[in-house]
């Protein structure tokens, strides 16, 4: 896991700007395969991104969410864990937010934050149980967490269904308007994008991810648990504790995904047939940036991006969406094998080496 | 033997690592039934040259002769294929495999047409080349659950099973107890008997002395001197190793003992098994003396320390530190009580290879007023404190924000050193403190268990090396499966006389365990 | 993989695209009235266009009211949720002449879109939406699954008979009623069996399922489950490569004439939802000025948008076939009132 | 509960889990040699996507009741392609193994919808499959009672999984070749230095955990959906992935774990049909599996250790 997290903090700039230039070529090439236009297709998505204000707006809602489960993802991948849970963290966040949107009356200034709050707590409970049955017990948190993901599922849907539905709609009652955390004045701005919240908290997330992790005494407690856990318990850190802590810091940070979904985007929450991928998205985000507060802002912004635009490319060239999957798996490809990239600079002489210095 | 034939020969060998060199220009003879000890200090180079020969790295400059022919050692199967074998330094050993498993690794017998291992003749073999060589081995037992001496001879029958004829031995006493050192020195012997030619890297000069036909010392990369050790003795050798006068006695006022400070009464720890591992251990520690814990690596010792420390639990007894129970205690309860420890393995449990030097020397400390401000941490305290202690302590280190990981083993050692002697105890405990070091550390670290001992505090060495228990200890005593059974003065003992006492307690005690 | 909430609408089963045509529908009739100039789109949800189901079925609707009228379409594909409303407002802020929400989940979407833009014209399938400018277009699934229920009711041997829905929401509650209601009103002796398998995606989960209700002596299985109902086909035909011919069991499809793709060996019949007629009929009247704006339209058995396939005729007798007739006129006329989920 | 119940459940527990064991012992033996594999899904993936457009291509092309065969033969060789990027990645330019097997899935999943929409004219299924694959009776052995039913009257491609179990067991415990592949995932410079050749070794491990895995896809395809789309493999390689660790890295014990997940998925359609709904909300029937497995891990097995060097890249000379 150490490597993990040294893999790219150690590589200079300009690998990750290399890989992303080679995973949009990867991309051109299949579409040029399969017939289709990339460079029409490569600029309808930036067209649909940064065409208009609404859409742009809307890519930085989009961006939300995957900026906290890849913090999360990389919160517990600093601790030593690998949490492939942020999936069913983000439904409990959801699920939390739902229950004190719906079904409490408070004043606004009360109501939201409550919703918040309860909502990051449950997803950390969620990511506890795991970071707990590996402490107590020493059970993989790998395979736990991926239960737990099938398990929030079909537990959120049960408390929809039980306690929170509107009869006929297949969903939660809408959540109060107290418990919204839409901004009116950016949604306007923003020719009603839905703008909320939640992303400045992501960027705040961001500065504690920093914060938390290498300014605090706990935040260093957690780092020594995750590097070189027998050193931990040699230095009077508890371990244990350390795992359950993490494991709930990393569960907020994804509940809260799923909560500003919830109070900012769909102000309710559906039965869910299945996953909606978030959690997933975090893994490749945390990835992309390297485990890094600065890296994952960035590794959000460009997966949502894509992701985003990927509807504008099919809109405006016909290519199926698809194909950013690969480009995005291409570009953490080369990120995480910055050999190959070593390897390929050796070949392409001179003129591309300029980029090197960049 | 002066005019035996070459069996290896190295001219003008060079190994570069990214910012050093490792071996500049070396040359190096193994003749035939000699065995050459390789002399230098902690990353003199040692290990890479022998692992040129034996085909891990390639060298970038140079040749090699093995007998007599020009080679090109490409890897590990070439140098089998020449008749060498390696034992590393850090054994490279299949732990959930059986010891035969391990043997034969590589170069398996078959049956069925080469579809399955045949075990049986495995065993056999095996059982057969120990018998050989009087290595004594169990083939069936696991990696696992066998001694690091037993560890080691395995690494031994891989190489005879391979059929080698150049042994190569990187480091091979520093994990064995007194018993298995000797035991390995007439291993040795035999080997050289039956026509084997060896290569001995060991920072004992002791040892050197007694086994050695001839030295090669290297200093920086660069080999200084090679010639026979009959001509010679250990400070000469220290100071060509070094560049510098050694002293290898300890100079050492006599103790003034002070009130006791840490007194354990009959203390029942159970080990990793869940058997007992301390039966009723007892003993005082005063101030201003150094208890040497003499004993067979196993009986107990890993055990009293991490009951002392607090990372295992005590199921009877007490331990009294300055008069006050801390028995059962968190480790950070115990520390605050004024115990340190310098752990045994300083990789696994002394550091955080991949934290910077900064962070590591807090590793105790970073929650204390001085370094944590209302939960945040004061880095410009913390870099403060590292830089003195880097200081104090002789740290080499490029920065103290250079990783642990890229210190030398000598280093690392100092800084672990360093993080401890300043938390100022009463009591430090010091396990192996100098496993794997060169001389010169040695005397550097040596010399601080003594400083600390003349200020007053109460030092607790633990240490299978009996030279190192005879020097330092004021008083020494001795271990045996979980108690201790006897107690003397370094000065009116000797390693013969301890060395009976640690093995020959058990031999009327009748114990059941085999040699 | 797990990208997005799967179609919680209960139409998403495969089936040759040949059966879906509206070539034939009644609607057709009409001179093709001009749409030139005007635009019509529509956005689906995560099965995308080509899931070979419901979504398919509507963009075979639009297509058909393009070669009709001339009119230009367009769809837009959702990844996940949230991409429901921006897709929606593309159109929509591209002045698109009518926008369409494909399936019970864009709801929100598309009163979003409705009310921040009082001009745009908008519809959704499956749903309702309350806004002066959407027309909501449900289907009276209950009604279609009377008849086949009365198919099940009548040619079970076993008397036991399965139902696998995908999740339980309203849409496929609806199928459950109706078909239990019209089995219970053929054969009362009858019971059936009902598993939900909480997914529309899981085949193998819908084929465990099927597994175990014809274990358990289930000769007909009713599946409302989308993808997952795949596995229920192929665990019919698993078992009737071995069985005897008495001991030959079957699936009712669903949404699109089933037998076309899985084959009338294991299809006995299924419960046609004709969406691509729906879409085109609510097209054209806005072409025509008809719009019915701020209206639910609810497409039943009258509206001949549910029902079975001709190719019922194949497996199931004619004595049946009447007997499906006769309950279809006395739903119709309201004789019989079929349960529906609130 | 009668015999014939017990039988049928046993028996749905071997058909779903079939995929599932194949998949988990291709990733024992990626795993086994060092090289974590998370890929699994992906590899799942593209095994069912070639196996549905191969046989599809097959029948079309009238191989008849060998259709599904090819199918699975392509499904084992997609499989190993994308495992050969995971294998250059990790083995050679060192990438962490981790990102790596993230990197097979989201590739796995973009580009075979890529190539479904390619071959079948924007479609984003395959066309149905007719000729899949059929149960087959195994004489006198199928009379035996509840096992009869349950084990031996399965697709080939279950008898197929379990005779990999054995085979596969057999590799790595008795033969030289098994011997190695630990090693080389226990402690690669020991490896090493007895001549082995580590990089060589784990390159097989990871291909073969490709084969395995695609087949393991293949499968699905072949038996339960005839076809392919977007969610023919949901979920399955993770659950594969849990029977690994579960099954503590050892084939039979990921067989066991794989087959306790299909059983806990069995008992979950026989409590619907025995109407424990509406005693307890169908969700937590749904979760049943999940939570079974995860008690079963608390309470019985515990730590499992895994292989020594998983996770490490191998530096030939690392100290
Ligand atoms: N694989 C490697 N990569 C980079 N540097 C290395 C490597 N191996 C050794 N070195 C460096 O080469 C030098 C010689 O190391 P070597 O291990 O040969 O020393 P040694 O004499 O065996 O020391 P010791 O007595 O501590 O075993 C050291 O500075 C070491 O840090
Ligand atoms: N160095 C190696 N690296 C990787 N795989 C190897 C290596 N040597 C052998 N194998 C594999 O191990 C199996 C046995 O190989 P083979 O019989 O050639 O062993 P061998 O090296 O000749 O052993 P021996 O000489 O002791 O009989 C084969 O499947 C082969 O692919
Ligand atoms: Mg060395
Ligand atoms: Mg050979």
């Amino acid at each position: 896991m150490n490597k993990l997290i040294k893999a790219f903090t150690k590589e200079s700039a300009y690998v990750p700007l290399i890989a992303i230039v080679l995973g949009l070529i990867v991309g051109a090439i299949i579409m040029l395969i399969g017939g289709y236009d990339p460079i029409l297709a490569y600029r309808s998505l930036l067209d649909t991104v940064f065409g208009n204000r609404y859409d742009f707006g809307e890519t930085l809602t989009a961006i939300t969410p995957i900026l906290f489960t890849g913090l999360a993802v990389a919160f517990a991948f600093r601790t030593g864990l690998f949490n492939i849970g942020a999936e069913g963290q983000y439904i409990m966040g959801m699920t939390g937010a739902t229950i004190i949107g719906v079904t409490v009356n408070l004043p606004v200034y009360i109501h939201a934050p409550l919703a918040v709050i309860v909502g990051a707590i449950f997803g950390g409970v969620w990511g506890m149980i795991a970071g707990y049955l590996k402490a107590a017990r020493g059970v993989n948190e790998v395979i736990t967490t991926i239960m737990l993901n099938w398990i929030a599922l079909h537990l959120a849907n049960y408390l929809v269904n039980r306690f929170l539905l509107e009869p006929g709609k297949g969903r939660s009652y809408m959540v109060e308007d107290s418990a919204s955390v839409t901004i009116g004045w950016l949604s306007r701005l923003m020719d009603d994008a839905r703008m909320h919240w939640g992303m400045f908290a992501a960027v705040l997330a961001v500065v504690f991810f920093y914060a938390y992790l290498w300014r605090t005494k706990q935040g260093f407690e957690l780092r020594v648990v995750g590097t070189n856990p027998d050193a931990a318990a040699y230095a009077g850190i508890n371990v244990k504790r350390g795992i359950v802590k993490a494991m709930f810091i990393s569960g907020s940070l994804a509940g809260l995904a799923g909560v500003f979904q919830v109070l900012g985007v769909f102000h309710n929450q559906v039965i869910a047939a299945s996953h909606t991928g978030h959690g997933f998205d975090g893994i490749a985000v945390a990835l992309l940036g390297g485990n890094n507060p600065l890296g994952i802002l960035l590794g959000a912004i460009l997966f949502g991006t894509l992701s985003y635009g990927s509807a504008g490319m099919s809109f405006g060239a016909d290519v199926p969406p698809e194909i950013i999957r690969i480009v995005i798996g291409s570009v953490i490809f080369f990120v995480a094998a910055p050999g190959i990239i070593r390897w390929l600079l050796k070949r392409i002489p001179r003129k591309k080496r300029k980029e090197e210095a960049v | 033997m002066e005019q035996a034939k070459a069996v290896v020969e190295m001219r003008n060998v060079t190994k570069r690592f990214p910012g050093i060199v490792a071996n500049d220009h070396v040359n190096f003879t193994l003749r035939k039934g000699e065995i050459h000890a390789l002399l230098g200090e902690n990353g003199a180079g040692k290990s890479t040259l022998m692992n040129v020969l034996f085909g891990l790295y390639q060298p970038e400059e140079g040749e090699i002769y093995v007998n007599g022919q020009s080679v090109v050692i490409d890897g590990p199967n070439k140098a089998i294929k020449l008749g060498i074998g390696m034992v590393h330094q850090h054994f490279k050993l299949v732990h959930p495999f059986t010891v035969t498993e391990n043997i034969i690794l590589g170069s398996e017998p078959r049956k069925w047409m080469g579809l399955a291992v045949d075990k049986k003749r495995a065993y056999e073999k095996v059982e057969e080349l120990s018998r050989q060589y009087g290595l004594n081995v169990d083939p069936f037992a696991k990696i696992d659950e066998i001694s690091v001496g037993m560890q080691q001879r395995v690494e031994i029958l891989k190489t005879l099973y391979r059929g080698a004829d150049i042994l190569i031995f990187d480091e091979p006493t520093a994990v064995l107890t007194p018993q298995e050192i000797s035991e390995l020195l007439v291993i040795m012997r035999n080997l050289v008997n039956q026509g084997k030619s060896i290569v001995l890297i060991t920072h004992k000069l002791k040892e050197i002395m007694a086994i050695a036909d001839s030295v090669t010392i290297v200093r920086r990369g660069k080999v200084i001197d090679s010639l026979p050790v009959a001509g010679t003795n250990p400070s000469q050798l220290a100071e060509k190793m070094v560049g510098r006068e050694v002293s290898l006695k300890l100079d050492k006022k006599d103790a003034v003992l002070g009130e006791p400070i840490l007194e354990v009464e009959g203390l029942v720890v159970k080990g990793r098994q869940g058997l007992n591992a301390l039966n009723g251990t007892s003993f005082a520690l005063r101030r201003g003396e150094i208890l040497g814990i003499a004993g067979v690596e196993g009986n107990g010792q890993s055990e009293l320390i991490e009951a002392l420390t607090g990372l295992r639990g005590v199921s009877s007894g007490t331990i009294k530190m300055a008069g006050a129970s801390i028995a059962g205690e968190k480790p950070r309860v115990v520390s605050e009580a004024g115990i340190s420890l310098i752990p045994e393995d300083r990789h696994k449990h002394g550091l955080v290879l991949d934290f910077p030097v900064r962070e590591n020397m807090v590793l105790e400390t970073y929650y204390q007023p001085q370094f944590n401000k209302k939960g945040f941490l004061d880095y410009k305290a913390i870099s403060h404190h590292a830089e003195r202690l880097v200081q104090d302590f002789d740290v080499r280190t490029p920065t103290i924000m250079t990783d642990a990981r890229a210190l030398s083993g000598g280093n690392q050692q100092k800084a672990i050193i360093a993080r401890e002697v300043d938390k100022n105890p009463d009591v430090l405990i010091a396990a192996q403190p100098t496993r794997g070091l060169d001389v010169g550390a040695i005397e550097f670290i040596h010399k601080r268990l003594v400083e600390q001992r003349n200020m007053g505090k109460a030092v607790l060495l633990v240490s299978y090396e009996l030279d190192e228990i005879l020097q330092l200890s004021d008083r020494i005593a001795v271990m045996y499966e979980g108690r201790i059974v006897g107690e003397v003065k370094p000065s009116e003992t000797n390693d013969q006389e301890l060395g009976l006492m640690m093995t020959d307690y058990k031999r009327t005690q009748g114990g059941s365990e085999s040699e | 993989n797990n990208e997005g909430a799967s179609s919680p609408s209960a139409s998403a089963s495969p089936s040759a695209s040949a059966s879906a045509s509206p070539s034939a529908s009644p609607s057709e009739s009409n001179a093709a009235a001009n749409g030139k100039g005007m635009k019509f789109a529509m956005v689906t949800d995560v099965g995308g266009v080509n899931d070979k189901s419901f979504n398919q079925s509507a963009w075979e609707g639009l297509k058909h009211l393009e070669s009709d009228t001339g009119a230009s379409i367009k769809y837009l594909e959702s990844k996940e949720a949230s991409n429901y409303l921006t897709n929606l407002n593309k159109f929509v802020r591209d002045d698109y002449s009518l926008t369409w929400g494909i399936g019970f989940l864009m709801g929100d979407a598309v009163k979003d879109a409705a009310t921040k833009n009082p001009n745009a014209k908008l519809a959704i399938i499956d749903n309702v939406v309350e806004a002066p400018n959407v027309a909501s277009i449900t289907f009276a699934e209950n009604e279609g699954a009377f008849l086949v229920g009365v198919v099940a009711g009548s040619m079970t041997k076993s008397n036991k008979i399965g139902f696998v829905g995908g999740i339980d929401i309203p849409v496929i509650k609806r199928f459950e009623l109706g078909f239990v209601a019209g089995v219970a009103a053929v054969n009362p002796d009858a019971k059936v069996n009902i598993i939900y398998t909480s997914a529309f995606d899981k085949a193998d989960l819908g084929k465990a399922a099927a597994a175990s209700m014809y274990n358990d002596g289930a000769d007909i299985i009713f599946h409302a489950a989308g993808g997952t109902g795949n596995g229920v086909f192929n665990e019919a035909k698993e078992r009737n490569k071995s069985a005897a011919a008495d001991k030959k069991v079957w699936v009712i499809g669903v949404d699109k004439d089933q037998s076309l793709e899985f084959g009338d060996d294991v299809t006995l019949t299924s419960m046609l939802k004709r969406v691509d007629e729906a879409v085109y009929r609510v097209s054209k009247d806005l072409i025509e000025g008809n719009f019915p704006a701020g209206q639910i339209t609810t497409l039943g058995l009258k509206d001949n948008a549910v029902g079975l396939p001709d190719t019922s005729t194949k497996n199931v007798p004619q004595e049946v076939l009447d007997k499906v007739e006769e309950y279809k006129q006395k739903i119709i006329s309201g004789a019989i009132t079929v349960p529906t989920a609130q | 509960m009668d015999a014939a119940t017990i039988g049928h459940m046993l028996n749905t527990a071997f058909v779903f889990s079939t995929a599932l064991i194949l998949a988990a012992l291709g990733g024992i033996l990626s795993e086994r040699s060092g090289v974590v594999n998370i890929g699994l899904e992906g590899l799942m993936t593209a095994g069912a996507f070639a196996a549905a457009v191969a046989a599809y291509k097959a029948q079309e092309a009238g191989f008849g009741a060998a259709s599904p065969w090819m199918g699975v033969i392509a499904g084992a060789i997609f499989g190993m392609l994308f495992s050969l990027i995971h294998a250059v990645a990790t083995i050679t330019f060192r990438a962490d193994q981790v990102v790596s097997g993230i990197v097979i899935n989201f590739i796995a999943a973009g580009s075979t919808l890529y190539l479904v929409k390619l071959l079948f004219e924007g479609a984003g299924e395959t066309s149905l499959v007719n000729e899949v694959f059929h149960k087959v009776k195994i004489p006198l052995l199928s009379d035996i009672p509840i096992i009869g039913d349950g084990i031996f009257n399965a697709y080939p491609t279950t008898y197929l999984a379990l005779i990999l179990v054995g085979v596969i067991f057999y590799m790595l415990y008795k033969t030289a070749f098994g011997l190695r592949l630990r090693s080389v995932g226990e402690h690669p410079s020991a490896a090493d230095t007895v001549g082995i050749k580590v990089l060589r070794m784990r390159y097989t491990a990871v291909l073969m955990s490709g084969i395995l895995a695609g087949i393991g896809g293949a499968t699905i395809a072949m038996t339960t959906t005839g076809s392919f789309s977007h969610n023919t493999i949901s979920g399955q390689g993770f659950i594969a992935l849990a029977a690994v660790i579960f099954g503590k890295w050892n084939p039979l014990g990921a067989m066991g774990a794989a087959l306790f997940f299909g059983f806990a998925q069995s008992i979950n359609n026989v409590l619907q049909l025995f109407n424990i709904t509406a005693h307890v909300p169908a969700e937590f029937i749904y979760m049943l599996p999940y939570v079974l497995t995860i008690l079963v891990l608390v309470g019985a097995v515990g730590r499992s250790k895994a292989p020594g060097a998983l996770g490490e890249a191998y530096y030939p000379g690392k100290r």
